[in-house]
């Protein structure tokens, strides 16, 4: 079981490690990406992703914890990223695993509409912005913030 | 800020006031969660909106009583609808 | 698009990599693996997949076809490894990208649901013929045996 | 081989024979599929059941009619139900 908020990007490879065990016969993983949406100020080139940390990782756990018993799951993720994210990087990976496929299917589905609902994490658009800061739109801000873990 | 409460803004709230944190001294005779929020709403009108659809959290617990008494060095979050994912 | 039916290990890594787009809002994943089942004939150390390779192919390309069109997906993967393989490894791994979460984890569960259904593929049990030949359970006899990319 | 066509097993198929392929000479005036299955099944008895459970491709397409007539150079492939992923 895992939880976390990082400022380094994610990693669906380390999310399947975590969640690989002999007795996992499926394994279900989602990635939400940053996408080029058409807002009033322009299209979007990033988003920032804030959170109040200690909260959301309590709702995290929280989370987690509910969705392994009511799956029987053998091993879940919910793993959030923070900080200013350009189009098309990853944002949040969610990941189950169970002896049976539907399980880890239903519970992946589960965790990231949950994740939505229940965790304080708030996402900015930051079109404007990064227009205005004549910044150049493929370069990750939110990497060169640090890689410290929430936790 | 000895004497004083921390305000948490964040997503939309943050965007209405331009900080992500407040800090205001409370009332000799302490004040409610009602009464700071108010406070704060008066002063930032673009605040108010936002308000209205957040959940407040005092010391990392949700707060639904506007009656709820601060104490100096409480942190109070305000939550508008949450984004993530 | 790909279908793929190889003799080497899969990665959950690559198949995120031919799935992420910036236009992909979510990008699902699901990692079918070995599973240490009971059978009469004692736990099982491995299974051994093979398939009608041609007839395979063109079914995995028929049914990634429909699920993408039916789905409005920005990509989709489906891999699947023969040969030998010890439980815990990956045997199947199917992919949906899309704009948005909904489509992405409905199309995965769609992937795996209908290759299952629709593909011919066989597994066969190697609990006893593993012991009888005294090989160790842990290694893969089915990377031994060449990676050679089945198309 | 000339005049000779080539079954296919798989899974349970090749199991209950032991074998992944076997050759057959088409009699010469041609075989069909129901020809060569039966002569088939009667050669191997624990193939019976699973043929029963199993679909048949000629040539990469599945047949269903037993009349179909067989050439030289034919591959049917015996499908029993599909167990991947």
């Amino acid at each position: 079981m895992s939880v976390a908020l990082v400022r380094r990007p994610l990693s669906i490879a380390r999310a399947y490690e975590e969640l690989q065990r002999p007795e996992s016969g499926g394994v279900a993983v989602f990635v939400g990406t940053v996408r080029p949406d058409r807002t009033r100020r322009g299209r979007v080139v990033a988003l920032e992703y804030d959170a109040h940390v200690p909260m959301a990782l309590a709702a995290l756990e929280a989370l987690e914890r509910r969705v392994v018993r009511r799956y029987r799951l053998t091993g879940a993720v919910a793993w959030h990223r923070l900080g200013v994210l350009p189009v098309g990087t990853a944002a949040v990976i969610v990941g189950a695993a169970a002896p049976h496929r539907a399980a880890a299917l239903r519970a992946c589905a589960g965790l990231i509409e949950e994740l939505k609902r229940e965790v304080p994490i708030w996402k900015t658009d930051r079109a404007r912005r990064a227009r205005r800061r004549r910044r150049p739109t493929g370069r990750p801000r939110g990497r060169a913030a640090g890689s410290r873990r929430a936790r | 800020m000895p004497g004083s409460v921390r305000l948490l803004l964040f997503g939309p709230a943050r965007e209405a006031v331009g900080r992500a944190a407040l800090d205001r001294p409370l009332a000799a005779e302490g004040a409610t969660l009602g009464e700071l929020v108010d406070a704060v709403a008066e002063e930032f009108l673009a605040l108010r909106p936002v308000l209205q659809a957040s959940r407040l959290a005092v010391n990392g617990r949700y707060a639904s009583d506007r009656r709820l008494r601060l104490a100096p060095g409480d942190e109070i979050a305000v939550h508008p609808p949450y984004s993530g994912g």
